[in-house]
Protein backbone atom coordinates (compact mmCIF):
# COMPACT_ATOMS: atom_id res chain seq x y z
CA UNK A 1 0.00 0.00 0.00
CA UNK A 2 1.09 3.09 -0.45
CA UNK A 3 0.40 6.60 0.18
CA UNK A 4 0.93 9.87 -1.33
CA UNK A 5 1.27 13.64 0.64
CA UNK A 6 0.96 16.65 -0.81
CA UNK A 7 3.07 18.67 1.17
CA UNK A 8 5.90 16.72 -0.02
CA UNK A 9 6.51 17.99 -3.18
CA UNK A 10 9.57 16.28 -4.59
CA UNK A 11 8.91 12.83 -3.20
CA UNK A 12 6.02 10.48 -2.59
CA UNK A 13 6.42 8.78 0.49
CA UNK A 14 6.56 4.95 0.07
CA UNK A 15 4.53 3.72 3.10
CA UNK A 16 4.07 -0.08 4.05
CA UNK A 17 2.53 -2.10 6.60
CA UNK A 18 3.44 -6.33 5.43
CA UNK A 19 3.93 -8.98 7.13
CA UNK A 20 7.04 -10.26 4.86
CA UNK A 21 10.57 -9.51 5.50
CA UNK A 22 11.89 -6.24 3.70
CA UNK A 23 14.84 -5.63 1.09
CA UNK A 24 16.96 -2.50 1.86
CA UNK A 25 18.98 -2.69 -1.06
CA UNK A 26 15.81 -3.15 -2.85
CA UNK A 27 13.82 -0.08 -1.60
CA UNK A 28 17.00 2.04 -2.09
CA UNK A 29 17.54 1.11 -5.62
CA UNK A 30 13.90 2.02 -6.25
CA UNK A 31 13.85 5.06 -4.62
CA UNK A 32 17.45 6.32 -6.33
CA UNK A 33 16.60 4.64 -9.79
CA UNK A 34 17.45 6.48 -12.68
CA UNK A 35 18.13 9.82 -10.61
CA UNK A 36 20.66 12.18 -10.22
CA UNK A 37 19.81 14.59 -7.37
CA UNK A 38 19.91 12.21 -4.53
CA UNK A 39 23.37 12.54 -2.70
CA UNK A 40 22.51 11.30 0.52
CA UNK A 41 20.57 8.54 1.41
CA UNK A 42 19.95 7.49 5.47
CA UNK A 43 18.14 4.84 6.65
CA UNK A 44 17.40 3.47 9.59
CA UNK A 45 16.74 -0.80 10.25
CA UNK A 46 14.89 -1.27 13.48
CA UNK A 47 15.67 -5.33 14.27
CA UNK A 48 14.44 -8.23 17.02
CA UNK A 49 17.03 -8.70 19.97
CA UNK A 50 17.10 -11.47 21.91
CA UNK A 51 17.38 -9.91 25.17
CA UNK A 52 20.03 -11.75 26.55
CA UNK A 53 18.96 -15.00 25.52
CA UNK A 54 15.24 -14.74 27.06
CA UNK A 55 13.05 -13.87 24.31
CA UNK A 56 12.22 -16.51 21.15
CA UNK A 57 9.86 -13.41 19.36
CA UNK A 58 8.46 -10.66 19.53
CA UNK A 59 4.40 -10.44 18.24
CA UNK A 60 3.86 -7.09 16.52
CA UNK A 61 -0.18 -6.52 16.33
CA UNK A 62 -1.29 -3.51 14.62
CA UNK A 63 -4.25 -1.35 13.79
CA UNK A 64 -5.05 -2.03 9.68
CA UNK A 65 -5.70 1.10 8.23
CA UNK A 66 -4.66 3.21 10.88
CA UNK A 67 -0.78 2.96 10.68
CA UNK A 68 -0.80 3.30 6.95
CA UNK A 69 -2.74 6.58 8.13
CA UNK A 70 -0.34 8.03 10.50
CA UNK A 71 2.56 6.47 9.18
CA UNK A 72 1.70 9.37 5.97
CA UNK A 73 1.28 11.74 8.45
CA UNK A 74 4.27 11.36 10.12
CA UNK A 75 6.34 11.14 6.25
CA UNK A 76 4.29 14.11 5.69
CA UNK A 77 5.87 16.42 8.77
CA UNK A 78 9.26 15.45 7.80
CA UNK A 79 9.01 16.45 4.12
CA UNK A 80 7.90 19.50 5.57
CA UNK A 81 10.60 20.22 8.00
CA UNK A 82 13.34 19.39 5.68
CA UNK A 83 14.26 19.47 1.90
CA UNK A 84 13.61 15.70 1.07
CA UNK A 85 13.97 13.93 -2.36
CA UNK A 86 12.25 10.15 -1.18
CA UNK A 87 11.21 8.97 1.91
CA UNK A 88 10.22 5.00 2.95
CA UNK A 89 8.66 3.57 6.05
CA UNK A 90 7.66 0.23 6.24
CA UNK A 91 6.76 -2.23 9.25
CA UNK A 92 6.46 -5.35 9.46
CA UNK A 93 3.46 -7.20 11.89
CA UNK A 94 3.06 -11.04 13.19
CA UNK A 95 5.73 -12.88 14.59
CA UNK A 96 9.27 -11.55 14.48
CA UNK A 97 12.61 -14.10 15.42
CA UNK A 98 15.37 -12.45 17.35
CA UNK A 99 17.64 -11.08 14.38
CA UNK A 100 14.81 -10.51 11.90
CA UNK A 101 14.14 -6.77 10.88
CA UNK A 102 11.01 -5.00 12.36
CA UNK A 103 11.06 -1.96 11.12
CA UNK A 104 12.90 0.52 7.65
CA UNK A 105 13.24 3.92 6.93
CA UNK A 106 14.40 5.56 4.94
CA UNK A 107 15.38 9.59 3.94
CA UNK A 108 16.79 10.79 1.05
CA UNK A 109 17.59 14.44 0.11
CA UNK A 110 20.74 16.18 -1.73
CA UNK A 111 22.50 17.14 1.38
CA UNK A 112 23.07 14.77 4.64
CA UNK A 113 21.96 16.46 7.47
CA UNK A 114 18.08 17.23 6.07
CA UNK A 115 18.59 12.87 5.40
CA UNK A 116 19.51 11.94 8.61
CA UNK A 117 17.34 14.67 10.25
CA UNK A 118 14.41 13.34 8.59
CA UNK A 119 15.29 9.46 9.46
CA UNK A 120 15.50 9.88 12.52
CA UNK A 121 12.25 12.60 13.00
CA UNK A 122 10.61 9.74 11.52
CA UNK A 123 11.96 7.08 13.44
CA UNK A 124 11.30 9.01 16.73
CA UNK A 125 7.23 9.90 16.12
CA UNK A 126 6.52 6.21 14.30
CA UNK A 127 8.05 4.58 17.65
CA UNK A 128 5.32 6.72 19.77
CA UNK A 129 2.80 7.98 17.29
CA UNK A 130 2.59 5.10 15.15
CA UNK A 131 -0.43 2.13 16.30
CA UNK A 132 1.91 -1.27 17.37
CA UNK A 133 1.80 -3.19 19.69
CA UNK A 134 4.77 -5.38 20.87
CA UNK A 135 3.92 -8.54 22.54
CA UNK A 136 7.19 -11.07 24.28
CA UNK A 137 7.14 -14.53 22.93
CA UNK A 138 10.13 -16.30 25.48
CA UNK A 139 12.31 -19.34 24.87
CA UNK A 140 10.45 -20.96 27.95
CA UNK A 141 7.51 -21.40 25.49
CA UNK A 142 5.14 -18.98 27.38
CA UNK A 143 3.71 -15.63 25.77
CA UNK A 144 5.40 -13.30 27.93
CA UNK A 145 3.65 -9.52 28.69
CA UNK A 146 3.17 -6.64 26.28
CA UNK A 147 6.02 -4.26 26.13
CA UNK A 148 5.73 -1.59 27.84
CA UNK A 149 6.09 2.27 26.36
CA UNK A 150 8.87 3.91 27.09
CA UNK A 151 9.62 7.11 28.25
CA UNK A 152 12.76 7.43 26.71
CA UNK A 153 11.05 7.33 23.42
CA UNK A 154 8.48 10.22 24.17
CA UNK A 155 11.10 12.08 25.56
CA UNK A 156 13.23 11.63 22.08
CA UNK A 157 9.75 12.90 20.19
CA UNK A 158 9.47 15.65 22.21
CA UNK A 159 12.73 17.20 21.47
CA UNK A 160 11.31 17.71 18.18
CA UNK A 161 9.41 20.52 18.93
CA UNK A 162 11.29 21.77 21.82
CA UNK B 1 -25.39 6.86 17.93
CA UNK B 2 -24.19 3.40 16.57
CA UNK B 3 -20.57 3.40 16.40
CA UNK B 4 -18.16 0.33 15.54
CA UNK B 5 -15.52 0.33 18.57
CA UNK B 6 -12.27 -1.57 18.37
CA UNK B 7 -10.01 -2.63 20.55
CA UNK B 8 -6.21 -3.52 20.38
CA UNK B 9 -3.50 -5.13 22.17
CA UNK B 10 -3.98 -5.84 26.12
CA UNK B 11 -7.22 -3.51 26.07
CA UNK B 12 -8.53 -5.82 23.22
CA UNK B 13 -7.33 -9.05 25.41
CA UNK B 14 -9.10 -7.88 28.83
CA UNK B 15 -12.58 -6.88 26.91
CA UNK B 16 -12.15 -10.23 24.88
CA UNK B 17 -13.18 -8.66 21.73
CA UNK B 18 -11.87 -7.25 18.86
CA UNK B 19 -14.54 -5.16 18.55
CA UNK B 20 -18.58 -4.10 18.66
CA UNK B 21 -21.30 -2.26 17.46
CA UNK B 22 -22.54 0.09 20.43
CA UNK B 23 -25.24 2.70 20.71
CA UNK B 24 -24.11 5.08 23.42
CA UNK B 25 -26.61 6.94 25.26
CA UNK B 26 -26.92 10.72 23.99
CA UNK B 27 -25.12 11.94 27.23
CA UNK B 28 -21.96 10.22 26.38
CA UNK B 29 -20.70 13.01 24.42
CA UNK B 30 -16.82 12.71 24.54
CA UNK B 31 -13.95 9.89 24.56
CA UNK B 32 -13.55 10.07 28.19
CA UNK B 33 -17.31 9.74 28.42
CA UNK B 34 -17.11 6.51 26.03
CA UNK B 35 -14.56 4.93 28.14
CA UNK B 36 -16.53 5.85 31.25
CA UNK B 37 -19.20 4.21 29.87
CA UNK B 38 -17.58 0.65 28.78
CA UNK B 39 -15.98 0.25 32.13
CA UNK B 40 -19.39 -0.02 33.27
CA UNK B 41 -20.40 -2.50 31.24
CA UNK B 42 -18.91 -5.58 33.05
CA UNK B 43 -15.94 -6.92 34.89
CA UNK B 44 -13.45 -7.44 31.85
CA UNK B 45 -14.33 -3.47 30.64
CA UNK B 46 -13.03 -2.12 34.22
CA UNK B 47 -10.50 -4.30 34.21
CA UNK B 48 -9.49 -2.89 30.24
CA UNK B 49 -9.91 0.88 31.31
CA UNK B 50 -8.88 0.80 35.21
CA UNK B 51 -6.27 3.30 34.34
CA UNK B 52 -8.42 5.41 32.42
CA UNK B 53 -5.62 8.07 31.96
CA UNK B 54 -3.29 5.31 30.30
CA UNK B 55 -5.65 3.94 27.51
CA UNK B 56 -5.26 5.95 24.09
CA UNK B 57 -8.00 6.61 21.62
CA UNK B 58 -8.52 7.36 18.09
CA UNK B 59 -11.04 8.25 15.73
CA UNK B 60 -11.37 7.29 12.38
CA UNK B 61 -7.73 6.77 12.11
CA UNK B 62 -6.31 9.64 14.15
CA UNK B 63 -5.56 9.91 17.77
CA UNK B 64 -7.98 11.90 19.95
CA UNK B 65 -7.52 13.40 23.77
CA UNK B 66 -10.64 12.17 26.07
CA UNK B 67 -12.34 15.73 25.50
CA UNK B 68 -12.75 15.03 21.78
CA UNK B 69 -16.84 14.75 21.20
CA UNK B 70 -17.44 10.91 19.15
CA UNK B 71 -20.53 12.72 16.96
CA UNK B 72 -20.13 11.26 13.45
CA UNK B 73 -17.53 9.10 14.37
CA UNK B 74 -17.55 5.59 12.70
CA UNK B 75 -15.11 3.62 14.16
CA UNK B 76 -13.49 4.66 17.87
CA UNK B 77 -10.48 2.73 19.12
CA UNK B 78 -8.79 2.10 22.40
CA UNK B 79 -5.23 0.84 23.04
CA UNK B 80 -2.14 0.70 24.84
CA UNK B 81 0.56 3.26 24.75
CA UNK B 82 2.09 2.30 21.31
CA UNK B 83 5.46 0.05 21.10
CA UNK B 84 6.13 0.13 17.34
CA UNK B 85 9.08 0.70 15.61
CA UNK C 1 41.41 -3.75 3.81
CA UNK C 2 40.30 -4.01 7.17
CA UNK C 3 41.48 -2.21 9.90
CA UNK C 4 40.48 -2.84 14.02
CA UNK C 5 40.58 -0.87 16.48
CA UNK C 6 41.25 -1.92 20.24
CA UNK C 7 38.84 0.64 21.52
CA UNK C 8 35.90 -0.39 20.26
CA UNK C 9 35.58 -3.48 22.87
CA UNK C 10 32.33 -5.14 21.09
CA UNK C 11 32.80 -4.54 17.55
CA UNK C 12 35.50 -4.66 14.97
CA UNK C 13 35.32 -1.63 12.85
CA UNK C 14 35.30 -2.44 9.02
CA UNK C 15 36.99 -0.09 7.08
CA UNK C 16 37.37 -0.06 3.43
CA UNK C 17 39.25 2.05 0.48
CA UNK C 18 38.10 0.92 -3.19
CA UNK C 19 37.39 1.76 -6.08
CA UNK C 20 34.48 -0.79 -6.87
CA UNK C 21 30.95 -0.02 -5.84
CA UNK C 22 29.83 -1.47 -2.42
CA UNK C 23 26.91 -3.77 -1.61
CA UNK C 24 24.78 -2.23 1.49
CA UNK C 25 22.48 -5.30 1.96
CA UNK C 26 25.59 -7.36 1.69
CA UNK C 27 27.31 -5.05 4.37
CA UNK C 28 24.15 -5.11 6.54
CA UNK C 29 24.18 -9.11 6.13
CA UNK C 30 27.64 -9.37 7.36
CA UNK C 31 27.55 -7.02 10.08
CA UNK C 32 24.15 -8.45 11.92
CA UNK C 33 24.92 -12.16 10.66
CA UNK C 34 24.05 -14.86 13.43
CA UNK C 35 23.68 -12.27 15.94
CA UNK C 36 20.32 -11.28 18.08
CA UNK C 37 21.77 -8.47 20.06
CA UNK C 38 21.31 -5.76 17.95
CA UNK C 39 18.07 -3.99 18.09
CA UNK C 40 19.37 -0.78 15.71
CA UNK C 41 21.27 -0.14 12.27
CA UNK C 42 21.85 3.49 11.06
CA UNK C 43 23.09 3.73 7.23
CA UNK C 44 24.24 7.05 5.23
CA UNK C 45 25.08 6.12 2.07
CA UNK C 46 26.60 9.26 0.29
CA UNK C 47 26.06 9.21 -4.03
CA UNK C 48 27.18 11.35 -6.79
CA UNK C 49 25.13 14.13 -8.33
CA UNK C 50 24.87 15.57 -11.47
CA UNK C 51 24.32 19.16 -10.12
CA UNK C 52 21.74 19.92 -12.18
CA UNK C 53 23.49 17.82 -15.24
CA UNK C 54 26.48 19.70 -15.34
CA UNK C 55 28.53 16.91 -13.98
CA UNK C 56 28.97 14.12 -16.02
CA UNK C 57 31.37 12.56 -12.62
CA UNK C 58 33.49 12.85 -9.76
CA UNK C 59 36.44 12.04 -9.76
CA UNK C 60 38.03 11.16 -6.31
CA UNK C 61 41.61 11.23 -5.28
CA UNK C 62 42.46 10.08 -1.98
CA UNK C 63 45.78 9.02 -0.08
CA UNK C 64 46.77 5.75 0.22
CA UNK C 65 47.25 4.29 3.25
CA UNK C 66 46.22 7.47 5.40
CA UNK C 67 42.59 7.36 3.96
CA UNK C 68 42.38 3.85 5.76
CA UNK C 69 44.48 4.34 9.20
CA UNK C 70 41.55 7.66 9.52
CA UNK C 71 38.57 6.19 9.12
CA UNK C 72 40.05 3.79 11.75
CA UNK C 73 40.95 6.57 14.34
CA UNK C 74 37.32 8.16 13.25
CA UNK C 75 35.66 4.71 14.23
CA UNK C 76 37.68 4.35 17.20
CA UNK C 77 36.70 7.87 18.34
CA UNK C 78 32.42 6.74 17.38
CA UNK C 79 33.01 3.39 19.32
CA UNK C 80 34.15 5.34 22.49
CA UNK C 81 31.61 7.88 22.25
CA UNK C 82 28.53 5.74 21.78
CA UNK C 83 27.52 1.95 22.73
CA UNK C 84 28.52 0.46 19.20
CA UNK C 85 28.20 -3.26 18.50
CA UNK C 86 29.10 -3.04 14.27
CA UNK C 87 30.32 0.11 12.84
CA UNK C 88 31.59 0.05 8.51
CA UNK C 89 32.64 2.48 6.75
CA UNK C 90 33.57 2.15 2.70
CA UNK C 91 34.76 4.95 0.78
CA UNK C 92 35.14 4.69 -3.35
CA UNK C 93 38.54 6.63 -5.33
CA UNK C 94 38.13 7.03 -8.97
CA UNK C 95 35.74 7.90 -11.28
CA UNK C 96 31.83 8.05 -10.51
CA UNK C 97 29.30 9.05 -12.42
CA UNK C 98 26.30 10.63 -10.92
CA UNK C 99 23.49 8.57 -9.16
CA UNK C 100 26.70 6.06 -8.11
CA UNK C 101 27.91 5.42 -4.49
CA UNK C 102 30.50 7.15 -3.30
CA UNK C 103 30.53 6.17 0.60
CA UNK C 104 28.78 4.29 3.08
CA UNK C 105 28.88 4.06 6.65
CA UNK C 106 26.57 1.82 9.20
CA UNK C 107 26.38 2.02 12.75
CA UNK C 108 24.90 -0.74 14.98
CA UNK C 109 24.31 -0.50 18.43
CA UNK C 110 20.73 -2.15 20.84
CA UNK C 111 19.45 1.41 20.20
CA UNK C 112 18.56 3.60 17.74
CA UNK C 113 19.81 6.76 18.85
CA UNK C 114 23.29 5.51 19.40
CA UNK C 115 23.22 4.05 15.64
CA UNK C 116 22.04 7.52 14.51
CA UNK C 117 24.89 9.15 16.50
CA UNK C 118 27.39 7.23 15.80
CA UNK C 119 26.83 6.74 11.84
CA UNK C 120 26.33 11.13 11.54
CA UNK C 121 29.23 11.47 13.68
CA UNK C 122 31.31 9.27 11.26
CA UNK C 123 30.02 10.80 8.33
CA UNK C 124 30.81 14.74 9.60
CA UNK C 125 34.42 13.66 11.10
CA UNK C 126 35.29 11.77 7.40
CA UNK C 127 34.12 14.43 5.63
CA UNK C 128 36.78 16.76 7.06
CA UNK C 129 39.65 14.72 8.21
CA UNK C 130 39.39 11.81 5.67
CA UNK C 131 42.14 12.49 2.92
CA UNK C 132 39.98 12.38 -0.35
CA UNK C 133 39.46 14.84 -2.53
CA UNK C 134 37.11 15.43 -5.22
CA UNK C 135 37.19 16.98 -8.70
CA UNK C 136 34.53 17.75 -11.45
CA UNK C 137 33.87 16.14 -15.06
CA UNK C 138 32.12 18.51 -17.07
CA UNK C 139 28.78 17.02 -18.96
CA UNK C 140 31.07 19.45 -21.85
CA UNK C 141 33.85 17.31 -21.76
CA UNK C 142 36.18 19.84 -19.57
CA UNK C 143 37.47 18.70 -16.49
CA UNK C 144 36.24 21.25 -13.82
CA UNK C 145 38.21 22.54 -10.97
CA UNK C 146 38.60 20.66 -7.74
CA UNK C 147 35.71 20.54 -5.03
CA UNK C 148 36.17 23.49 -2.41
CA UNK C 149 36.18 22.27 1.51
CA UNK C 150 32.28 23.40 2.78
CA UNK C 151 32.51 25.98 6.17
CA UNK C 152 28.96 23.50 6.31
CA UNK C 153 31.18 21.08 6.90
CA UNK C 154 33.52 22.02 9.05
CA UNK C 155 30.63 23.65 11.40
CA UNK C 156 29.01 20.18 11.32
CA UNK C 157 32.24 18.58 12.68
CA UNK C 158 32.43 21.34 15.47
CA UNK C 159 28.96 20.72 16.95
CA UNK C 160 30.38 17.08 18.30
CA UNK C 161 32.93 19.27 20.03
CA UNK C 162 30.56 22.08 21.91
CA UNK D 1 67.77 14.10 7.06
CA UNK D 2 66.26 12.50 3.56
CA UNK D 3 62.11 12.40 3.47
CA UNK D 4 59.87 11.35 1.42
CA UNK D 5 57.29 14.19 0.62
CA UNK D 6 53.86 13.51 -1.06
CA UNK D 7 51.21 15.88 -2.76
CA UNK D 8 47.80 15.11 -3.37
CA UNK D 9 44.73 17.08 -5.46
CA UNK D 10 45.93 20.36 -6.74
CA UNK D 11 48.99 20.68 -4.83
CA UNK D 12 50.04 17.91 -6.47
CA UNK D 13 48.61 19.48 -9.60
CA UNK D 14 50.45 22.80 -9.02
CA UNK D 15 54.06 21.01 -8.29
CA UNK D 16 53.60 18.55 -11.13
CA UNK D 17 54.67 16.00 -8.94
CA UNK D 18 53.38 12.74 -6.76
CA UNK D 19 56.19 12.61 -4.71
CA UNK D 20 59.90 13.06 -3.94
CA UNK D 21 62.60 12.52 -1.56
CA UNK D 22 64.02 15.51 -0.04
CA UNK D 23 66.89 16.57 2.19
CA UNK D 24 66.01 20.02 3.79
CA UNK D 25 68.43 21.52 5.52
CA UNK D 26 68.97 21.18 9.71
CA UNK D 27 67.10 24.83 10.25
CA UNK D 28 63.90 23.30 8.62
CA UNK D 29 62.10 22.12 11.96
CA UNK D 30 58.74 22.39 11.69
CA UNK D 31 55.99 21.77 8.79
CA UNK D 32 55.42 25.12 8.34
CA UNK D 33 59.24 25.81 7.91
CA UNK D 34 59.36 23.22 4.92
CA UNK D 35 56.13 24.37 3.66
CA UNK D 36 58.51 27.88 3.41
CA UNK D 37 61.38 25.94 2.18
CA UNK D 38 59.46 24.01 -0.54
CA UNK D 39 58.19 27.18 -1.94
CA UNK D 40 61.24 28.54 -2.60
CA UNK D 41 62.03 25.63 -4.88
CA UNK D 42 60.66 27.71 -7.90
CA UNK D 43 57.46 28.88 -9.24
CA UNK D 44 55.70 25.40 -9.37
CA UNK D 45 55.90 24.95 -5.78
CA UNK D 46 55.45 28.79 -4.84
CA UNK D 47 52.42 28.67 -6.61
CA UNK D 48 51.10 25.67 -4.75
CA UNK D 49 51.86 27.38 -1.47
CA UNK D 50 50.84 30.77 -2.41
CA UNK D 51 48.23 30.41 0.26
CA UNK D 52 49.81 28.68 2.81
CA UNK D 53 47.45 28.73 5.36
CA UNK D 54 45.41 26.44 3.07
CA UNK D 55 47.56 23.73 2.55
CA UNK D 56 47.36 20.78 5.24
CA UNK D 57 50.04 18.11 6.03
CA UNK D 58 49.92 15.22 7.24
CA UNK D 59 53.38 13.11 8.59
CA UNK D 60 53.07 9.60 8.60
CA UNK D 61 49.59 9.45 8.32
CA UNK D 62 48.69 11.48 10.55
CA UNK D 63 47.30 15.21 10.72
CA UNK D 64 49.63 17.81 12.07
CA UNK D 65 49.62 21.28 12.64
CA UNK D 66 52.56 23.94 11.11
CA UNK D 67 54.14 24.28 14.04
CA UNK D 68 54.81 20.25 14.57
CA UNK D 69 58.66 19.10 14.01
CA UNK D 70 59.20 17.32 11.44
CA UNK D 71 62.17 15.17 12.96
CA UNK D 72 61.82 11.54 12.53
CA UNK D 73 59.40 11.66 9.86
CA UNK D 74 59.13 9.06 7.29
CA UNK D 75 56.61 10.34 5.21
CA UNK D 76 55.34 13.78 4.71
CA UNK D 77 52.05 14.62 2.87
CA UNK D 78 50.61 18.08 1.66
CA UNK D 79 47.22 18.52 0.50
CA UNK D 80 44.19 20.97 -0.12
CA UNK D 81 41.25 20.63 2.53
CA UNK D 82 39.51 17.34 2.34
CA UNK D 83 36.15 16.99 0.33
CA UNK D 84 35.23 13.35 0.60
CA UNK D 85 31.99 12.02 1.77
Amino acid sequence: MTTTDASCATCTPVIRIQREDFDIAAEIAALSEGRADIGALASFTGLCRDEGGRLSALELEHYPGMAEAELGRVAGEAAQRWPLTGLVAIHRYGLIRPGENIVLVIAASSHRHAAFSGAEFMMDFLKTRAPFWKREHLVTGETGGWVEARDADDAAMARWTA
Amino acid sequence: MSVKIVYFAWVRERIGKTEETLDPPADIVTVADLAGWLADRGEEYAYAFENPQIVRAAIDHEHVKPDTAIAGAREIAFFPPMTGG
